[in-house]
Order: C-alpha cells, then structure tokens, then sequence
C-alpha cells in the first residue's frame, strides 16, 4: 500500500511538471507555424505534388524516417516469429464461431481489402496511406483467423510478400540515388496534383508500403494466434 | 471549454495513469497496456501540440489553393511514425510475455526472479 | 639509446624463450646469454659522474641513467643470473621465462625512468609480471599469495599515481625534480603517496602483508630474485623520492623522517619476532628479509651522510645474504621437498656446503665480523649513537638480538640435530645451485674484509645530497665516533675461532656417538623417537611477545575489506527489483531532476 | 565516391533478402551479415578521404536539410560507425561457426548493427529515434532470444525500461521541434541561443532519460545486470560493445553539439561519478562472473560519461579523445571478456566463480584471452587499457577536478581486486575442459590482438582519436556544414 502511495505521489508529481510546464510554454493552438512546417504547407504541393501534405511528408521529406518505421514493423515480425518458433499449443477450450460469423467475414473479406487497397492507392490525396491500408488488410485476415477455423494464409507467400516489398522499397530508394544523387529523390514527374496519377514516387511507395505493413501485420497476428 | 484543460489534460493524465498502472501491476499484460496507454496519452499529446487555433487539416482538395490557416502537418507524421514504432514495441513485448507465461507458467511479475546474483 | 636497446633485447630474449619452450638446452642458453649481458652492461658502465639520458619521442619516455641506477642495476641483474642458473633445474615453460625477463625488464627500465608517468608505467610492468610469477609458484596456496602480492603491488602503484598526478598539477611538470618549493602541506602528501609503492616493494609495515605469503609461496629460485633484486627496487625508490624529489627534507618535515625511521625500526623488530616464530624455512627467512630491510628504512630514516651509506650498504647486503639464505634453502628444498623446519634436521652431513652457504649467510644476517652484514650495521648504530635517539636505538639492537634467534633456529632444523629417514640418502644441491652459494659467498666475505670497494661508489651516490662525515679507504672507516679496521677486525674474529677450534680439538675428550646412543627418563630410544624438534622452537617467547603477535595488520585491512564488502551489497541491492521497480526509478529519477531543477525550469 | 547512405540502404536490403535466400537454402543466410558488413566497411573506408573537418552532408528526397533529412558525416562519427561495423564483422564471423540458428537470428542482428549505425550517422534528430527504436527492439529481440528463464526476464527489463526511455526522448525531440520548428540537428544547434532557458533544460531532462537508458547512467541502467546476465554470450557483447557506444556517440552529439555543454553535461557529470562508484562496488560482491562483467561494464560506461561530460568545463579535444580511447577499449576489451567466459563455461551458463574454477587451466587459450581482456580493462601496462585510464587520469587533472583521480584510483584498486581474484580462480584447481572451434577462437584473438598490439604502440589510434575529437569539438565547423552560415 506505501509502496502504491508512493508511486502514486511520484507519478502525478511527474504529471504535474509536465502539464504544468507545457501548458505554460506552448498555450494550445496558439503556436504558429513556423520552420520546415511552413515551408511543406507553402511549398509542398509543388515540390512534391501531393495534396496531402502528411502523406508527402511522410513519405518524401521524412521518407527516410518512414523506411526506418517500415523496418521497425519487420523487426516486430521477425522477433515474433524468432520468439515464438517452435512454441508448444496450449491445449484449451476456444470458442466456435457461429454461423453468422462465419458466413459474413467470408463476404467482408475481400471487400475489406478492396477497402484497404483503396486507402493506399489515394494514399497522396486523401487521409489515409501505406499504415492504415495494411492495418486495414490485417484486420481483414484477423476477422478470417477469428471466424474460419480452417484459415491459414501461407507463411511462406506472406514471408516472400514482407520481403519483397522491403526490397523494392529500398530499391525505389535506390533509384533516387541513382538518378537524382540522393536517396529515395522523387524521381518521378508530379502529374496534376489532386489526380491519381500524381504526386511522383509517393503512390509507388504507399503501393510498397500497404503490401509490407498488410503482410507483416498479418504475420503478427497469425503468430500471435498460433502461438 | 479551455482547450489547453482539455487536451494537454487529458493527454498527460493518459500518460500519468499509464505509468502509474505500470508500477503497480502484477500482471504482465497489465504492465505492457500501462506503457501502452502512456505512449497513447503521449502521441495524443504530440498532435495536440500542433493545433493551430481555427487550423483544417492540411489536406488541400482544391488546387491551386488560397493559403488557409491549417494546423501543424508535422506532429502528424511524426506521431504516425510513433504509433507504428509503439505497434511494433508491444508485439514484441507481447512475444516476451507468451513466452514468459510458458517458461514460468505465470503472468505475475512478483515470480520472476531468475536474475539476483 | 644503449638503454632502450638493452630493454628490447631482454624483452626479445624473454619472447625468443617463450618459444623455445619445449627445447630446453637451446631456451636456457639464450635466456642466460641475455642476463649476462644486461650485468656486463650495468657493470662496465657503472663509472662515477655518467649520467645517459635518452627520450624516446613516442610515448614521450624519458630515460636517465646515474650512478645509483647502474649500482642497483649490478644487483639486480647479478641475483637474476644467479636465480636463473638455479632454475635450471626446475620444470619450467617458455612462459614462466618470459614472464622473469619481463619482470627484469621493468625493474631496469624503473631504475632508468626519468618521468614519473613511464616510470609508473615499468612499475607496474614490473608488478603485473611479478605477479605472474608468483602465480605460476609451487604451492597450492600461491593463487592466495599471488593475488594478495597482485592487489598490494597495485595499491603501491596507484598511490605513486595519485602523487604523479598531483605533482604534475602543481608543478605542471612530470620529470622526477624538486618539489621542496611547493608550498603548504600538499608536498607531503605527495611525498607520503610517492613513497608507497617503495614502502610497499621493501615491505615496510604496515605494507609488509603480502610479503611473507608471496615469498613463501612463488618458486623457491624465483625466491631468490624476488627478495633480493625486485626489494632494491623499493630502496632504490626510497633513495628516489627522498632525495631528488624533496631534497630539503631534513628541514622542512624532521618529524617526517623520524616517523620514517621507526617504522623502519619496528618493522625490524617485529618482523624479528614473527620469524623466529615461524616453522617453515622460507617464511621464516620472508620475515629476514622484511625485518633486513627495516634497517634500510631507518638508515633513510636518520637523513645524516653516513647513515645513508650504511642504509644503501645494508640494501647490498641484505641482497647477498638473504638470496644466499633463500637459495640455500630452494637447494634443500629440491632435495627434501619440505621446507617445513619440523620434517628436517641434521642435513649437515649430507649437504656440507648448502651448510656452509647457510651458516656464513646467517653470520651475515646477525652482522658478525668478517662479513658484509657487519660494516653496514656498524655504520648504522654509530649513526644511531651519534643522532642521540636512545628508545629507537635500543628498538634496533632489539631487532638484531631476534636475529640471532632466527638465524639459529633455521641452521638448527635443517642441518643439525637428528637425521630424518626419509633424508638419509639425500646428496647436495645440484650444481645450479652450488654455484650461486660460491659465487654469493665471494662477495659476502670479501665486502666484509675490504668494504672499502663499494663504500666508495656509495658514498659517490650520497655525496652529492649530504654533507660528507665519513672518512674511508679500501679496509678502513673513520667516523666521528673512531676508527675502525675491517681486516684486522675479521682477523681477531678468525683467530679466536681457529683458537676455540683448537681448543675443541685438542683439550676435549670426546668420542662421537650414535644419537640414539642416550636414554631418556630411563627408557632407551629407537630410531623414531624425535629427538630434534624445531616446532615449538621459542614456545616461551610466545608469552613474552603475546601482545605483538595476537596484534595484527590483517584486521585493520579486514575492516577495510568489510566495509567495502557491506558498501557492495547496498549497491548491489539496487539492482535486485523486478521492472516495475526499476520503471519507478525511471519516472523517479525525471521528477527528482524536474523538482531539483524547479526554480530554473 | 560511394554514398555512405549505402550503408543503412544496403544493410536493410540484405536483411530483406535473407528470407529470401533462406528459401532457397538454409546456409545462405549465415553468410548475409558478414557479407554486409564487409561491403558496409568498404563503402566507409572509401569515404574516409572525403570526411574532412566538417560534416560530409547527404541529403535524402533530393532536398536540402532542414527540409528534407540527412546524413551528417564528420570525422567522429566516422570513426564510431566503423567500430560498430568492424565489431558487427567480428561477431557475424563468430556466428559463421554455429550453425542450426533461426534465419531470423541473422535479420535481428543485422537490424542491430544498423540501428547503431544509422544513430551515428544520421544529421536528423527524430531520425535518431528511429534508429533508436530499430536498435531497442532488436536488441530486447537478441536478448530473448535465448529463450530460457533468464533471457526472457532480463528480455522483458530491458524492454519496459527502454520503452519509456524512449518515449521520454521523443518527448525530448518534440518540445525542441516546438521551439525551433526543425528537427535538423545542426539547424537545432544553430537556433539554442535563441531557445528560452526553461525549455532548454526541460528538453534536456528528457533526452537525458532516454539516451541515459542507453548508455546505463545510474538510475536508468537498472536493467542492464539484467540483460547482460540473462542474454547470451555473444549477445552481451553486442550489447555491451555496440549498443553502448551508439549512446555515447548520441550523448556526445546531443548534448555538446546541439546543446552545446549545458546543464545535462553538468548533471551527466555527477551521474556518471554515482554510476561508476555504484556499480563498481556492486561487481566487488558479485559471486557470478558475467553479471560481475556487467556492473563492471556499467562502471566503466560511468567513468566514460564522467570524462564525456567534463568537455563542458573546457572544450579540450584531450577530453574528448579519451572518451574514444575508453570506448574503444571497452568495446574490445570488455567484448573479449564476454566471448572468452562464454567459451571457459562451455556455454552451460555456470557461470559462478566455483563452477570456472580452474576452467582456465583446463582450456589455456580462453583463460589467457580472459586474463588479457580483465588485464586492459583494468588497465595494466602494454594492454590498451592503460593509455585509456591514463588519458582518463590526465582528463581530470586538465579540468581540475584532481580529487577525483583519488576516487578513480581507488575504485580502480576495487577492479583489480575483483578481476584479480577471478583470475586467480580460473587457473586454480582442475577444471573442465571444453572444446573451442577455430572461428571462434580467431574471432577472440582478433579482439586480443586489438588490445595488446595497440597496448604497445598506441600512437596511430591516438591520432585517430584525436582528429575525430577535433571534429566534434569544433561544432560551429559542423554546424556551418550542414546548414550553411553561423
């Protein structure tokens, strides 16, 4: 019970330099913009073409940051996968699906991944992108892995999936260094913004990207679930 | 309703109970969902800090666009990349856990004292 | 640049043995080829006013070799030929000489080094080969002893290092020089952290505890190396530290000097009482060698031309006749293979000149006339006399009286009283070591006869920081307190012998009989009765000197040693919580910081 | 000229491709890390000529920092980045011998050596987060690996603990970003006049308690022991000679680059004095050697960061080529220890000063490679260890804090005694014998012939420390480097 007073004092003590401190120096909302922030909002549209300043952000003017994220996720996978290899199946009581479940996840699956692959190819344009596409993805698998006792997506394909998508995204990286002398340059022309076919490299790598994260999520799960 | 109360509040309060449930748990899971939950007040924290007073999102539909005011485009990409990295945290934190529970045969983190001397 | 080469090629001689191991003939020719060249060189330069210096732009090493350095160096480099033709005979890797030839290398390069930063760097050199050394010893209990040699030497060497460090700060120079225009009470403590490590090496109490395990325990021929030639290094550095770094000493810090002496002065005593203590032959002579070189420490002590002389005499002598002493015994041993003084006795007749080697050795060690230990002595109490300190005076004699009570304990258990069975065919110590106990025995006698030939060299080293008192030639001394003739002092010591010898054999009616030939208590005896017995040798003392002998250093080192033990578990314990605990010191630490920093954030 | 950004790109490549390769075959794999590093090196050792004094800046995306981010290259970081892979080359040549390990065993430590190298490498401050977290996550990965009860534990320690470090530093990064509006590090370092006390400091505390996870500073390093003692040999070389020195390096940059050595450096200081003694104490009581290793390693981090943190009171470039020195002599030293008593306990985890007694007779090359590691890390004469303590010594008395010679020394003294005494029990007594196969044995001596060659004529590492110092030092050089102008 001290102990948990204790902890209870120190935490909040913490809570309260914080609060305190950031409520103090950065006043909500009225901090302008300034630095690099103004120039993508200024800038953005042009020297990169997508309407979606985030998503140009993440994927040009922080693209490196993005491959490091994508390797971050593939760590997860690999990890997973090296911890739990060879992990012996607990026998328990797992609950049937019901009918319904089973019969509507079979029609929502591949709408799902229409949906997910939707969000990824207007990833430029809309909210949305490479992240939420593969979590979208996955969540498709994750109903199937839930409602179908029988579903089991070959590790293999998702392995080959997860591996080649890096590759490629590296080599899209690659290419800018090649044509442009800098690593993962937009390379290619930027179209007319608000269209599809615009915005240069960023629709490719969202391509890359929904492909890994939707392949390596659903890695994830099927090695949670197994294990 | 003052902004500032509501969302730097609500934020650091996530945060604070975060912690606080991840000191004084016993289970494993709960230790992990703790951390969870303080880099959730925290990403939440990080896009509230971008918020610019009267701000869209800083998406322009129409182009060539009149200059409006939109909030902070950076907070945002920089949180999508935290929530990622936080993803990626938990599974492998969750890895160690199921892994835990079959060596050891428990989730109580008041068992696991393997490593003393 | 002779010096460096000389340095190189004792290293290069100590690798090219290590692999040579295995072939023996070709291995020990090389490693005494090189010996004996590091002695010639030490030998044919040890000319008075030579002063090499070389700086070696590296590491920025700087060299200087004087006259002190070539004296020490002569033997140092002798006991190390002596020790490495004795060890001849052991079994023994490559590496156990490349180890000695490293050990050698860092003796010499300390006598050479003029920074005192290098000159840390070749002590401890020195103690880390060393300490291999003893770690490659004979006894099961060398692990023990190396180690505690290996902490201790350490200890010395990080104190001189301190010192550096401090002399460097405030003289912002690192040569070895004068820091007598320091002021404030800072010079004495450099001086006090200079002189530890030598304190250490010359096993001046309170640093002498590792002395006796380490002695005991390395290889009986390392032995003889190890308290002769690596001790000098401790002398050497006495020698150093209180004359060309603080040369105004004597003026500024007497009460320094006079501390100095009585720890010499009862580390002579009490290393005298705890060796005739002793059952076991090379403990008994580990505590010799201490309470030997307490002498030493208290000839520093007085500060005054001739008591130096004396002291930088008694550190030759103490280096003939207790490697004399120690090889001796590393003979007896080879044969015996016990060096416990209650397993052996009446060798006499087995082993003569290990016998004559002993008994000239412990003559020496009491300072009897005609040999080496005598002049040294002599000058050394009328340096005594002359200072006018009558309690240290008499703690001194003190001292030499318990010599004389270990010097026979030692020649009674091994050569006289009753033979052991088990020793009856023993034969005389190889050939290895005859040869060190002829060649030791050389100096020993001559340097007590005509101590003049090295009185002059020393007093050439002395001269030149102190006011000369002392008048010499080759057989004569003069000082304030007379006159004295070495010759024909030995010469009455040798007719009164040949007359007691005369006596003996002409006036007394003796017949020689068996030694089971007697009864006691009216039973006759057999051969298994023990009639010699070492053990309980000064029983009776015991209760005389209870108090110094139940006193120990270890405790207070123990203390020590506890304290840190209890501070490492209040460390330890920091880390024995489970994540959660250390998740609060994560949080904890941040707040801590944020409330610390309160005013500024 | 290569572009370094080859190495991170072409290290994620491989570890993409290895569970592509392990398709095809099982052995492929094994051969990818040591491929990598090899390639990595030679794309390093090309660009050498061109890092002068200043950052080399490449630029991702085709834009100019702060828009876009970007590699900064100077000297320093050079150096640091090559002894991470050179030691990455070493260890994925140890893991050549063992076979019959999980293809994914190699992706993590591939993903290691590139976190720590994109941390070295990188001009951008979030990106080092990144890199942070690529870093973080492999090594609970490696620690866990093993998969027994104690790795699993320290795995999970190590884990909690990194994540809130972690999310501490990017709450670092952020509160800096929202007073300067760019995440550019030498943009960052250019603005810190301008940036209001207050927050300085509140950015500082918490970029303290992230990098202070990584480069164990007493309060956080609570699960180092831990990990350490629970991971495998191998493992806890990596941790202790890689992990480590991407923090020091992020310490360096962080806190006298951008910060430009204000009171995190003072607080580092007083941290890293209580980080040494504790954990040096700590070791004198240890009964089990690899966690005796721990605290020791712990200890000498402290020492590190305690002459690290004394660039603040005079920017000496001595001070800062004596934090190089010690980090390299506690990557090779204090890696050769970790690989030695993995192979004197045979590799059963008995790792109590008991169970090894006489280990080091029974198998002579280990105890020897295990005596001249403990040899230089406590810093005996003719191993590197001595010029590093040395340089330690001299550091403190430049910056006159002389009286903590005295404290160095004596905690120094409590080394010795620990690692003395282990010594002394190895070659005691009858032990095991275990059997050694060559590769690893070569790989030990390499780490040997570091400490001993380099013992005797430390002259051309201190030359190269020293330019590297210079580069760090001279922060304004770096800084008009990377964004033009000061």
């Amino acid at each position: 019970m001290i102990r948990k007073i204790i902890a209870f004092l120190v935490v909040f003590y913490f809570g309260y330099i914080l609060y305190s401190f950031i409520a103090v120096n950065f006043p909500f909302g009225e901090r302008p913009l300034k630095g690099v922030a103004a120039h993508y909002v200024d800038k953005g549209i042009e020297e990169e073409g997508a309407t979606n300043i985030v998503t140009s952000i993440v994927t040009l003017y922080r693209g490196f940051d993005t491959l490091g994220e994508v390797t971050v996720l593939f760590l997860a996978a690999t990890g997973l996968g090296l911890l739990l290899a060879g992990m012996k199946e607990e026998e328990k009581e797992k609950p049937e699906p019901t009918l319904i479940m089973e019969t509507t996840t079979r029609y929502l699956f591949p709408l799902v991944l229409l949906f997910g692959t939707y969000i990824f190819i207007h990833g430029h344009l809309t909210p949305g992108g490479g992240f939420p596409a593969g979590v979208v993805i996955a969540t498709g698998y994750f109903m199937m892995f839930i409602a179908q006792k029988q579903f089991k997506p070959s590790e293999y394909l998702l392995s080959a999936t997860e591996s080649f998508a890096g590759t490629l995204y590296v080599i899209m990286g690659l290419l800018g260094l090649a044509l442009a002398f800098s690593f993962l340059a937009n390379v290619m022309p930027l179209g007319v913004p608000n269209t599809v076919f615009s915005a240069g490299i960023i629709p490719v790598i969202y391509i890359i990207i929904g492909f890994k994260v939707g392949s390596e999520m659903t890695g994830i799960l099927a090695h949670l679930k197994e294990a | 309703m003052n902004g500032g109360l509501l969302f730097y509040g609500s934020s650091v309060f996530l945060m604070v109970m975060g912690i606080f449930i991840a000191i004084t748990g016993k289970h494993l899971i709960k230790i992990l969902l703790g951390i969870d939950l303080f880099d959730v007040g925290l990403n939440l924290l990080i896009i509230s800090f971008g918020y610019v007073n009267g701000g869209t999102a800083p998406i322009f539909s129409k182009y060539p666009h009149i200059f409006k005011n939109v909030v902070d485009p950076v907070p945002q990409a920089l949180v999508l990349t935290a929530i990622v990295i936080g993803v990626a945290e938990m599974a492998m934190g969750l890895a160690i856990v199921m892994k835990i529970k079959e060596k050891f045969g428990t989730c109580n983190i008041a068992k696991l004292k393997e490593l003393k001397w | 640049m002779a010096m460096f080469y000389l340095l190189l090629l004792l290293v290069l001689v100590g690798i090219v043995s290590f692999v040579l191991g295995p072939i023996k003939v070709l291995r020990n020719i090389i490693a005494f080829l090189g010996a004996v060249t590091a002695f010639f060189y030490f030998l044919t330069n040890i000319k008075p006013g030579l002063i090499y210096s070389l700086n070696i732009r590296v590491y920025n090493v700087h060299f200087e070799a004087g006259f002190s350095s070539m004296f020490f160096g002569v033997i140092i480099t002798a006991l190390f030929i002596i020790f490495l033709i004795a060890s001849f005979h052991e079994e023994n890797d490559g590496a156990y000489y490349l180890f000695a030839y490293l050990t050698l290398t860092g003796a010499l390069a300390v006598l050479f080094a003029k920074d005192l930063i290098s000159f840390f760097f070749f002590f401890e050199t020195m103690s880390l080969f060393s300490f291999l050394m003893v770690l490659k010893g004979k006894s099961d209990t060398s692990f023990r002893s190396a180690f505690k040699y290996l902490v201790w030497s350490v200890f010395g060497g990080y104190a001189f290092l301190m010192g550096t460090f401090l002399k460097v700060y405030y003289t912002h120079s690192v040569m070895i020089g004068d820091i007598s225009y320091l002021a404030g009470g800072v010079k004495l403590l450099i001086l006090i952290l200079l002189l530890a490590p030598f304190a250490v090496k010359a096993a001046l109490m309170p640093f002498h505890l590792w002395a006796p395990d380490a002695y005991k325990d390395s290889k009986d021929t390392f032995t003889v190396f190890f308290s002769g030639g690596l001790s000098k290094i401790g002398v050497f550095g006495y020698f150093l530290v209180l004359f060309k770094v603080f040369t105004e000493i004597a003026v500024k810090y007497p009460y320094f000097l006079k501390a100095f002496a009585w720890l010499g002065a009862i580390t002579a005593a009490l290393s005298g009482i705890y060796a005739f203590m002793q059952d076991d032959a090379k403990k008994l002579l580990a505590y010799s060698s201490i309470s030997q070189l307490g002498y030493v420490a208290v000839g520093f002590g007085i500060y005054t031309h001739f008591s130096v002389v004396a002291a930088l005499f008694h550190a030759l002598g103490h280096a003939v006749f207790e490697s004399l002493l120690f090889l001796v015994v590393a003979g007896v041993y080879y044969r015996t293979k016990t060096t416990d003084l209650r397993k052996m006795g009446g060798l006499i007749k087995r082993m003569p000149l290990s016998f004559i080697g002993l008994l000239f050795g412990i003559i020496a060690t009491s300072g009897i006339p005609p040999t080496i230990g005598f002049p040294s002595k002599w000058l050394l109490y009328e340096a005594l006399i002359l200072k006018g300190d009558l309690l240290l005076t008499s703690l001194v004699f003190f001292a030499s009286i318990t010599a004389f009570l270990y010097s026979y304990k030692l020649v009674h258990g091994i050569f006289l009283g009753k033979l052991h069975e088990e020793h009856k065919n023993v034969k005389e110590a190889p050939l290895g070591y005859a040869f060190g106990t002829v060649v030791l025995l050389v100096p020993l006698l001559v340097l007590g006869i005509i101590p003049g030939l090295v009185i002059k060299p020393i007093d050439y080293i002395v001269r030149f920081y102190l006011k000369p008192e002392l008048g010499y030639n080759l057989a004569n001394m003069n000082t304030p307190l007379g006159h004295v003739n070495f010759p024909v002092v030995g010469l009455v010591m040798g007719l009164t012998f040949a007359l007691s010898l005369f006596i003996y054999l002409i006036a007394g009616k003796s017949y020689r009989a068996e030694q089971t030939d007697n009864y006691t208590a009216t039973e006759a005896i057999d051969e298994d009765f023990e009639l010699h017995y070492a053990g309980e040798f000064y029983g009776f003392m015991k209760k005389a000197f209870g108090r110094p002998l139940t006193w120990s250093f270890e405790k207070i080192l123990n203390a020590f040693l506890k304290l840190f033990s209890f501070l490492g578990e209040v460390a330890r314990g920091f880390y024995m919580g489970d994540a959660r605990v250390y998740l609060f010191y994560v949080i904890a630490f941040f707040a801590l910081l944020a409330y610390l920093m309160g005013g500024k954030l | 000229m290569v572009s370094p950004i080859l190495v991170i790109a072409l290290s994620l490549f491989f570890a993409f491709v290895i569970p592509l390769l392990g398709m095809v075959s099982k052995k492929l794999p094994r051969l990818v890390p040591p491929l990598a590093m090899l390639v990595n090196l030679w794309i390093l050792i090309t660009n050498i000529k061109f890092v002068s004094r200043g950052a080399m800046l490449v630029t991702t995306a085709g834009l100019k920092p702060p828009i876009a981010i970007n590699l900064a290259i100077d000297r320093f970081s050079l150096l640091f980045v090559i002894l991470i892979q050179l030691i990455g080359l070493l260890l994925s040549v140890y893991y050549l011998s063992q076979d019959n390990r999980d293809q994914r065993f190699y992706m993590l430590f591939l993903l290691n050596i590139l976190g720590a190298s994109g941390i070295v490498m990188t001009g951008d401050i979030f990106n080092s987060f990144v890199f942070l977290e690529i870093l973080e996550i492999s090594s609970f990965g490696l620690v866990a690996s093993k998969k027994d009860r104690k790795a699993l534990e320290g795995g999970f320690k190590y884990m909690v603990i990194g994540a809130i470090g972690s999310s501490l530093y990017l709450l670092g990064i952020i509160v800096l970003y929202l007073t300067t509006g760019s995440l550019n590090m030498a943009e960052i370092a250019k603005l810190m006049p301008h940036i209001p006390e207050s927050i300085k400091l509140f950015a500082a505390l918490l970029l303290l308690a992230g990098i202070g996870v990584e480069v164990e500073l007493f309060p956080l390093n609570a699960w180092a022991p831990d990990a350490y003692h629970g991971a495998k040999d191998e493992i806890s070389t990596q941790l202790s000679s890689i992990i480590s020195k991407a923090g020091i390096y992020l310490a360096a940059r962080i806190f006298f680059t951008i910060f430009n050595g204000f009171y995190a450096l003072k607080i580092i200081f007083y941290l890293g004095v209580i980080t040494f003694v504790i954990a040096e104490l700590a070791a004198l009581m240890q009964k089990n050697v690899k966690r005796m290793l721990a605290y020791s390693s712990i200890g000498q981090m402290g020492l590190l960061m305690l002459i690290l943190s004394l660039v603040a009171k005079r920017g000496d470039v001595f001070v800062i080529t004596t934090v190089i020195l010690l980090a390299l002599n506690h990557a090779f030293g204090k890696g050769l220890l970790f690989l030695s008593l993995g192979a004197l306990s045979g590799g059963n985890g008995e790792y109590e000063i008991e169970n090894l007694g006489g280990n080091g007779r029974a198998n002579p090359l280990a105890g020897f490679l295990f005596t001249v590691g403990a040899l230089s890390i406590v810093g005996m004469p003719f191993f590197f260890g001595f010029w590093s303590k040395i340089s330690a010594l001299i550091s403190l008395m430049k910056t006159n804090v002389i009286y903590l010679i005295a404290l160095v020394l004596v905690i120094s003294l409590v080394e010795i005694y620990y690692y003395g005494n282990v010594i002394v029990n190895l070659f005691r007594g009858e032990g095991k014998k275990y059997g050694i196969s060559i590769v690893p044995a070569a790989v030990m001596i390499l780490f040997a012939l570091f400490v001993i060659v380099f013992g005797i004529w430390p002259h051309p590492v201190f030359q190269i420390a020293q330019s590297a110092a210079v580069s760090l030092i001279e922060r304004t050089t770096y800084i008009s480097s990377i964004i033009g102008g000061m």
